[in-house]
C-alpha cells in the first residue's frame, strides 16, 4: 500500500476515536451502555460516510461497508424467516416438545402432519447445495414456481385486467346533459365540470391507444399505427410525470440520511 | 400555500446557500454555453448544498391537502371510535423517511378517533421499524392505550403475497400467536376478526414488494376491504389505476405526508408539538427540486446548443 | 423424474389454487399452501445463507482478490446469526422477542444494517440529479413530451410552482403549475399507467397458465 | 333473503316512528328496563364450506334514542341438544353478525341480548338452522367466465401455431440490439452482466427473465463470452444455473460451464445492490442486462453502469422503474414488451401463440372499453334506458365486488 494510504487510514481511525468518546460522554439514554452506545452511532456514521463515498469513486471504505452489509443482511433475513415461520407457523404444528422449548402454544389439529410436506420439499431444496442430487430440488422449485402461477393468474385477471376495464367505462358527458349547455360553460376550473369531463375523455382514449400500442401481433400501420403514436405519447408523459414525481422521494431518502449525520452525530440541529 | 419565505435570521443560511447555488448555477451556464459538458461529480455536489443547507435552517410551509390524500383522513375520520384498522410497516429503513411519517400519522389518527389498531409487517425488515413506531408514537404519546385491547403488534411473517392470501380469509392460520407469542384467541380485540376481511379498514403502508398493490390483488379486491395506501412517490403514480374503486386514497411521498400532517393539526391541535417530519423535510425538497430543474435547463441549452453548432458544419 | 415430477407438482398446485378462489370447500386448502410456500420460502433462505458461507470460503481459501473483504463478510454474517438464530443477547432469552429494543439483533440491526440500506438507498437522490440532466434533453419529440410533463410536476411539487402562477383566476385553475400537476398525474398518468397494467396483466395471465400447463418450463433448466 | 330484509327494514321503519314520540314518553320510558331486539332472523351463509350463519335483526327501541339507553350486544348460540355459549359482543347500534364458526354437521338456535345500564333484555330465539355448503360460488362466475375465455384463447393460438401456422409479431425495438451487445463484449473482451431483477421465482417477470437468459446464454456459449450473474434469491441463483448449464450443453460445450458464472449475494435488497456497484467498478462489463423485477436498484444500476461505459439493455413489467429504464439506458422494454420478448427471441410457436392470444384479450378489452363508454355516455346524457341496461351488464360481467 501507498504511504497516503496509511495517512489517510491513520486519520480515519483517530477521528472515528474522537468520535466515539465524545458520543460515549454524552450519551444520557439508558438502552446500552455509553462506551457501546457511543461506538454504535460512530460506526452508523461512518458506515454512512463509507457509502456516500461511492458517488466520488471505489475506495477501500466502500467495500468494506459493502461486504459488511452484504453478511449482516443475509443472516438478518434467514432469522426473521426462521422466528416467523419455522417457529411461530412450522412448529406449534408438528412437536409438542419444540413449541414447548420456544415457548409457543401447541395447535393440535387433525391434519397436522401434512406440515411435514413442506419440511420435506424445504429439505430437498437444502440439497442444491450438493452437486450430486441437487436435481431433486427442482421439486420445490416447481411447488414455489406453481403456487405463484396459480396465485398470480386469477388475482391479475381480476384487479388488473376486468376491474380496470370496468373502471375505464364512465359516462362521457355529464349526466342529463347532452352538449349544448356544456359548451356554452366552458371554464378551466380545476374543480369545474368541464375539466372533469376533459379528464374522463384523456383517460377513455389514453386508455385506448395505450392498448392499441402493446399490440403486437398487428403491424402497427393506417389508423391503427397513428393511435400506437398517440399510446406512445400518453406512455411519455407517464413516463415523464412518474420521473419527476420520483425525484422528491429519492431527495427525502438523503435528508433522512443528512439529518442522521447532522443531528444525531455531529448535534448540529436540535 | 406558502407562508412566504421570510428571511429572518434562521433563514440567513438558507438565503447564503441560495446565493452559493445560484452563482454555481450562473458559473456552470457560462463553462456550458462554451461547450463544455459538466461531471456528474458537480452535480453531485449542487445536490448535497441543496438538501443539507436548509435541514442546518429549517424553513417550512403549511401543506393544502390534495383529494386523494383528503380521501384517505376523511374515511378514518367517518369510521365509527371502536373499528378495527390495520396498519402494514411494508418498508425498510432506507424507505422510512419517506413512509414511516405517514404510518405514524396513520397511527396517532387512529388513536385519537379511539380506533383499535393491528400492527403487522410483511417484510422482515418492517418488524424492527414498527418497534421503534411502538416506543416513540405508542407508547409514549398514548400510554393509556393498552396493548392488546387497543392495540395488537403480529409481526412479520414471510412468504410474501402467500401471507395476504391466507390472512384475507383466516388469520389465525397465518398467525397463531402475535410477536410475544400469546394466541390470537384470548386476544380480546381480535375475538371479531377472524380475517383481515372482517376489518374496517386497512392501511398499507409501504412502496416495494409485496406492497400496497398486493394488498390490494390479495386481500382488497377478494375480500372486499377498504384500503388506503401510504407509498413510497415512486410507486404512487402506478397505484393511480385504483383510485377510488379499488383504493379509497393514496398518499404519495413525503409530500402527502406533509399534507396529512397540516390537516391533522388543523382538526387536532393537540398534535402541533409532535415532531412532523413531513413538513420537516419540505424545505430541502424545495430548492433540491430547483437544482436539478436548473440542470435540466441547463442540459437543454447545451444540448440545443451543441445541435446547432453540428448543423452549421 | 428430472422432469415429470416437476410439471406434475406445478400443475396440481397451480390448478388447486385456482379452483379454491371458486369452490368454497376448496377454500382451506388454497389458503393451506400458502402457507407450505412460505415454510419453504424460508428454507430457501438458508440455501442462500449456505451459498453464501460456501462462495466466500473459497474465495478466502484460494486467496483471490480481495479475500480479506470477504472475511468481513463471513464475521458479519456469523455475528448476526449468532445474535438473532441463537438470540444471543437479547433480554428474553430464547423465547424472547426478537426485536426489543435491547437485543443484539435489533442494535446490530439499527446500527450497522439500518445506516447501509437508507445511505445505499439515499445515493439515488444523486443518481437522479445526473440522470435528469443527462437524459431530459429535447432530441425529439417523445423524448420532448416526457421532458416537459416532468418539468411541470418537479415545479407542481415545489411552493415555487404556486407563486409563478398564482395569479391565474379561478375559472382558469387548472393552468396553475401545483393543479396542472395534479390533473397530470390523475388523468394521462393514470391512463398510460393503466393501459400498462392491463398489458402486464395479461402478460401475467397467459405466462402463469403456460407455466401451469407445462409449455414455459426453462426455469426447470429445459433445453428442449 | 332479498324479502327477510325488505321485512326487516320495514319493521325499522315503524319502530323509528315510534322512537320518535314526544320526549315527556322517553322521560317516562328511563325507569324501565330496555326492550329486546326484534326480527331476529338466521339465514345461511352463502357461498362458503358450510361454516358460516348471518344473523340479522332490528335493534332494540331504546338503541334508537339519544342517548342510545343500549351500551352493547351479546350473540348467544346453542347447539340443539347441547349447550348455550356466548359468542360475540357487538357496540350499539349493531344489527347483523356472521358467525363462522358453525360445523354442517350441528343444528343452531341463536338469540341476541341487549345489554343496558338498568338491565338485559333477552330476544327471541331463532328457529333451528343448520348451515349449508355450496360447492361454487356463483358471486365469481364472472371471473370464471373471463379466465376461461382468456385461457382459451391464449390456447388456441399456441395450438394453432403449433400445427405450422404462421403468426406475425411486430418488431420491438431494443431486441436486435441483444446480438450485437454480446458480440461487443467479446471483442472488448470484457464479461457480460445480467441482472435478472431482485425477485424471486415467485415473480412471473423474474420467470420471463430467465427464459431470456436461456437465449442470451445460448448467444454467450456460441460466443465464449463471459457472463456474471449475481443474484439475490437463492431459488433464482438455482434456476439460473440450470438454464446456462442447458445452454452450454446445446451449444456441444459443457466443459466450458462453470457454477461461479452465478452467485448469490444478498436477499437484501441494498446490500445486494452495493455489491453490483462494487462488480460494475471493479470488472467494468461491455454489455449489461437488467430484466426482470426491479425497484430502487433501476436507476443505481442503470447510472452506475452508464458512469463504466457499459451499453445496457433493460426491460421491467414494474410501472414504476420504466421511466427510470427508459431515461438512462439505451435500450428498454416498456412493460408487456419484457414477456412479449421472451416470444420474440425464443421465435418458438408456444410463445407467438401465447402473444396472439394475449392480444385477443386486449382486443377484448378495447371493445369492451369502448361500447361500455359509449353506452354509459349516451345512457347518461338523453336516458336511453337500454343503453343504461347495456351499461350496467357490462359492468356486472366486468366488476368482481
Amino acid at each position: 500500500m501507498k504511504r497516503s494510504t496509511y495517512i489517510v487510514m491513520a486519520v480515519m481511525a483517530l477521528l472515528f476515536a474522537v468520535s466515539w468518546y465524545f458520543k460515549a460522554a454524552t450519551y444520557h439514554g439508558n438502552v446500552m451502555s455509553p462506551l457501546v452506545a457511543g461506538f454504535m452511532i460512530t460506526l452508523a456514521a461512518f458506515l454512512t460516510l463509507a457509502i456516500i463515498s461511492f458517488v466520488y469513486q471505489d475506495n477501500p471504505f466502500y467495500k468494506f461497508a459493502e461486504h459488511l452489509f452484504v453478511g449482516i443482511s443475509a443472516a438478518f433475513w434467514m432469522c426473521q424467516s426462521f422466528w416467523s415461520t419455522i417457529v411461530g407457523n412450522l412448529i406449534p404444528r408438528i412437536s409438542t416438545g419444540l413449541s414447548k422449548y420456544f415457548g409457543q402454544p401447541y395447535r393440535d389439529e387433525p391434519w397436522n402432519f401434512v406440515y411435514w410436506l413442506p419440511v420435506i420439499l424445504g429439505i430437498l431444496l437444502l440439497l442444491r447445495l450438493s452437486s450430486k442430487i441437487g436435481w431433486v430440488s427442482r421439486w420445490a422449485l416447481a411447488f414455489i414456481v406453481g403456487t405463484t402461477a396459480g396465485l398470480s393468474f386469477i388475482r391479475y385477471l381480476r384487479s388488473d385486467f376486468m376491474e380496470q376495464i370496468s373502471s375505464t367505462m364512465v359516462p362521457l358527458l355529464a349526466a342529463g346533459n347532452s352538449g349544448e349547455s356544456l359548451l356554452s360553460n366552458i371554464t378551466l376550473s380545476a374543480t369545474g365540470p368541464f375539466v372533469a369531463m376533459l379528464t374522463n375523455w384523456v383517460i377513455f382514449l389514453g386508455v385506448i391507444c395505450g392498448i392499441v400500442y402493446f399490440f403486437f401481433s398487428k403491424e402497427h400501420t393506417g389508423l391503427f399505427g397513428r393511435a400506437s403514436r398517440v399510446g406512445i405519447w400518453i406512455l411519455m408523459i407517464t413516463f415523464g410525470a412518474a420521473f419527476g414525481y420520483t425525484v422528491m422521494g429519492r431527495i427525502t431518502l438523503l435528508v433522512g440520511r443528512l439529518t442522521f449525520l447532522y443531528k444525531d452525530w455531529l448535534g448540529l440541529i436540535s | 400555500m406558502t407562508e412566504a419565505l421570510v428571511v429572518t435570521g434562521t433563514n440567513l443560511g438558507v438565503v447564503i446557500s441560495l446565493a452559493l447555488i445560484a452563482g454555481g448555477v450562473i458559473w456552470l451556464l457560462v463553462r456550458s454555453l462554451k461547450g463544455k459538458e459538466v461531471e456528474r461529480r458537480v452535480i453531485f455536489g449542487f445536490v448535497l448544498i441543496a438538501v443539507s443547507a436548509p435541514i442546518l435552517f429549517p424553513i417550512t410551509f403549511h401543506e393544502q391537502i390534495s383529494p386523494v390524500v383528503k380521501a384517505v383522513f376523511d374515511k378514518i375520520e367517518s369510521l365509527p371510535a371502536g373499528s378495527t384498522v390495520a396498519i402494514s410497516f411494508d418498508f425498510d429503513p432506507a424507505m422510512a423517511p419517506e413512509v414511516q411519517p405517514m404510518a405514524n400519522a396513520f397511527t396517532r389518527h387512529c388513536f385519537a378517533k379511539g380506533h383499535k389498531v393491528v400492527f403487522l409487517s410483511i417484510w422482515a425488515t418492517g418488524q424492527s421499524l414498527l418497534t421503534s413506531t411502538l416506543d416513540t408514537v405508542v407508547r409514549r404519546e398514548f400510554p393509556e392505550k393498552r396493548e392488546r385491547i387497543d392495540w395488537v403488534n403480529l409481526g412479520y411473517k414471510a412468504g410474501n403475497q402467500g401471507v395476504l392470501n391466507v390472512i384475507v380469509s383466516d388469520l389465525r392460520k397465518m398467525y397463531p400467536t402475535d410477536v410475544n407469542a400469546v394466541p390470537l384467541d384470548s386476544i380480546p380485540m381480535l375475538a371479531e376478526v377472524k380475517a383481515f376481511r372482517d376489518l374496517s379498514l386497512i392501511l398499507a403502508v409501504g412502496g416495494g414488494f409485496p406492497g400496497p398493490k398486493e394488498w390490494v390483488l390479495y386481500v382488497g379486491d377478494p375480500g372486499n376491504v377498504p384500503i388506503a395506501a401510504g407509498a413510497a412517490a415512486v410507486t404512487a403514480p402506478q397505484l393511480y389505476p385504483y383510485y377510488p374503486r379499488q383504493l379509497i386514497g393514496i398518499l404519495g411521498g413525503i409530500k402527502s405526508a406533509a399534507e396529512y400532517e397540516s390537516a391533522m393539526v388543523d382538526k387536532y391541535p393537540q398534535f402541533d408539538s409532535v415532531d412532523k417530519p413531513g413538513l420537516r423535510m419540505m424545505g430541502p425538497q424545495t430548492l433540491a427540486h430547483m437544482v436539478i430543474m436548473m440542470f435540466i435547463i441547463i442540459g437543454n441549452i447545451v444540448f440545443f446548443r451543441s445541435k446547432r453548432m453540428r448543423s452549421q458544419l | 423424474m428430472k422432469r415429470e415430477v416437476p410439471l406434475f407438482i406445478t400443475f396440481f398446485v397451480g390448478t388447486l389454487l385456482i379452483a379454491s378462489v371458486f369452490i368454497p370447500p376448496a377454500e382451506s386448502w388454497g389458503e393451506n399452501f400458502s402457507v407450505y410456500f412460505d415454510i419453504i420460502a424460508v428454507f430457501a433462505f438458508f440455501l442462500g445463507g449456505g451459498n453464501l458461507l460456501r462462495i466466500h470460503l473459497q474465495k478466502v481459501a484460494s486467496k483471490r482478490p480481495d479475500w480479506g473483504y470477504s472475511i468481513v463478510t463471513l464475521v458479519a454474517f456469523l455475528v448476526m446469526l449468532a445474535a438473532g438464530l441463537f438470540k444471543l443477547g437479547n433480554p428474553g432469552g430464547i423465547s424472547g422477542n426478537l426485536t426489543t429494543a435491547q437485543s443484539w439483533f435489533q442494535i446490530l440491526f439499527q446500527n450497522i444494517m439500518s445506516p447501509l440500506g437508507s445511505t445505499m438507498y439515499a445515493l439515488l437522490a444523486f443518481f437522479v440529479a445526473s440522470a435528469s440532466y443527462r437524459a431530459f434533453r429535447a432530441k425529439n419529440r417523445d423524448a420532448t413530451i416526457l421532458l416537459v410533463a416532468a418539468f411541470i410536476i418537479l415545479l407542481g411539487r415545489t411552493p415555487f410552482g404556486t407563486m409563478l402562477t398564482s395569479w391565474i383566476p379561478p375559472q382558469y385553475d387548472l393552468l396553475q403549475v401545483p393543479n396542472l400537476a395534479i390533473w397530470i398525474m390523475s388523468g394521462p398518468n393514470l391512463a398510460g399507467q393503466r393501459a400498462i397494467m392491463i398489458g402486464i396483466g395479461l402478460g401475467i395471465v397467459s405466462m402463469s397458465l403456460r407455466i401451469l400447463l407445462g409449455i414455459e418450463r426453462t426455469y426447470l433448466g429445459d433445453d428442449r | 333473503m332479498l324479502f327477510r330484509v325488505a321485512i326487516a327494514f320495514a319493521c325499522l321503519f315503524i319502530i323509528a316512528g315510534v322512537a320518535g314520540q314526544p320526549a315527556g314518553d322517553t322521560a317516562l320510558a328511563v325507569q324501565q328496563t330496555i326492550a329486546p331486539v326484534t326480527s331476529l332472523i338466521a339465514t345461511n351463509h352463502e357461498y362458503d364450506n358450510g361454516t358460516g350463519i348471518d344473523l340479522i335483526w332490528v335493534p332494540s327501541i331504546d338503541d334508537r334514542l339519544a342517548p342510545s339507553r343500549v351500551t352493547g350486544y351479546e350473540v348467544w348460540r346453542s347447539v340443539v341438544g347441547g349447550s348455550g355459549s356466548r359468542i360475540a359482543e357487538l357496540p350499539a347500534g349493531a344489527n347483523k353478525f356472521t358467525d363462522e364458526q358453525c360445523s354442517r354437521e350441528s343444528t343452531y338456535v341463536y338469540s341476541v341480548v341487549a345489554i343496558s345500564v338498568a338491565g338485559n333484555a333477552v330476544s327471541i330465539s331463532t328457529a333451528p338452522i343448520q348451515p349449508a355448503r355450496e360447492w361454487i360460488n356463483l358471486h365469481r362466475l364472472n371471473l370464471l367466465a373471463i379466465a376461461f375465455l382468456v385461457s382459451a384463447a391464449v390456447i388456441y393460438f399456441i395450438q394453432s401455431a403449433r400445427s405450422g401456422k404462421k403468426l406475425f409479431v411486430r418488431k420491438i425495438a431494443g431486441l436486435d440490439a441483444v446480438d450485437d451487445a454480446i458480440g461487443r463484449a467479446t471483442e472488448m473482451g470484457r464479461p457480460i452482466l445480467f441482472i435478472p431483477g431482485i425477485q424471486d421465482m415467485d415473480d412471473v417477470q423474474t420467470i420471463a427473465a430467465i427464459t431470456i437468459l436461456g437465449r442470451v446464454s445460448r448467444v454467450v456459449a456460441d460466443y465464449d463470452t463471459k457472463i456474471k450473474m449475481p443474484v439475490s434469491r437463492s431459488l433464482v441463483m438455482t434456476a439460473a444455473r440450470e438454464t446456462i448449464k442447458a445452454s452450454y450443453m446445446a451449444a456441444g460445450r459443457p466443459d466450458a460451464y462453470n457454477d461461479d458464472m452465478v452467485s448469490y449475494v444478498t436477499d437484501e435488497q441494498f446490500g445486494y445492490v452495493a455489491a453490483v456497484d462494487g462488480i460494475m467498478v471493479r470488472e467494468k462489463p461491455a454489455t449489461c442486462f437488467y430484466l426482470g423485477a426491479f425497484f430502487a436498484e433501476s436507476l443505481i444500476l442503470a447510472e452506475t453502469g452508464n458512469s463504466v461505459g457499459a451499453i445496457q439493455i433493460a426491460g421491467t413489467a414494474m410501472p414504476a422503474q420504466i421511466p427510470f429504464f427508459v431515461a438512462a439506458c439505451d435500450f428498454a422494454l416498456i412493460g408487456e414488451e419484457l414477456f412479449a420478448a421472451s416470444a420474440y427471441l425464443s421465435n418458438e410457436p408456444k410463445q407467438l401463440g401465447s402473444l396472439k392470444g394475449q392480444d385477443v384479450g386486449k382486443a377484448v378489452a378495447l371493445v369492451v372499453i369502448v361500447v361500455g363508454t359509449m353506452a354509459a355516455t349516451i345512457g347518461s346524457a338523453w336516458d336511453v334506458t337500454f343503453m343504461n341496461q347495456l351499461w350496467s351488464a357490462l359492468k356486472v360481467v366486468f366488476q368482481t365486488n
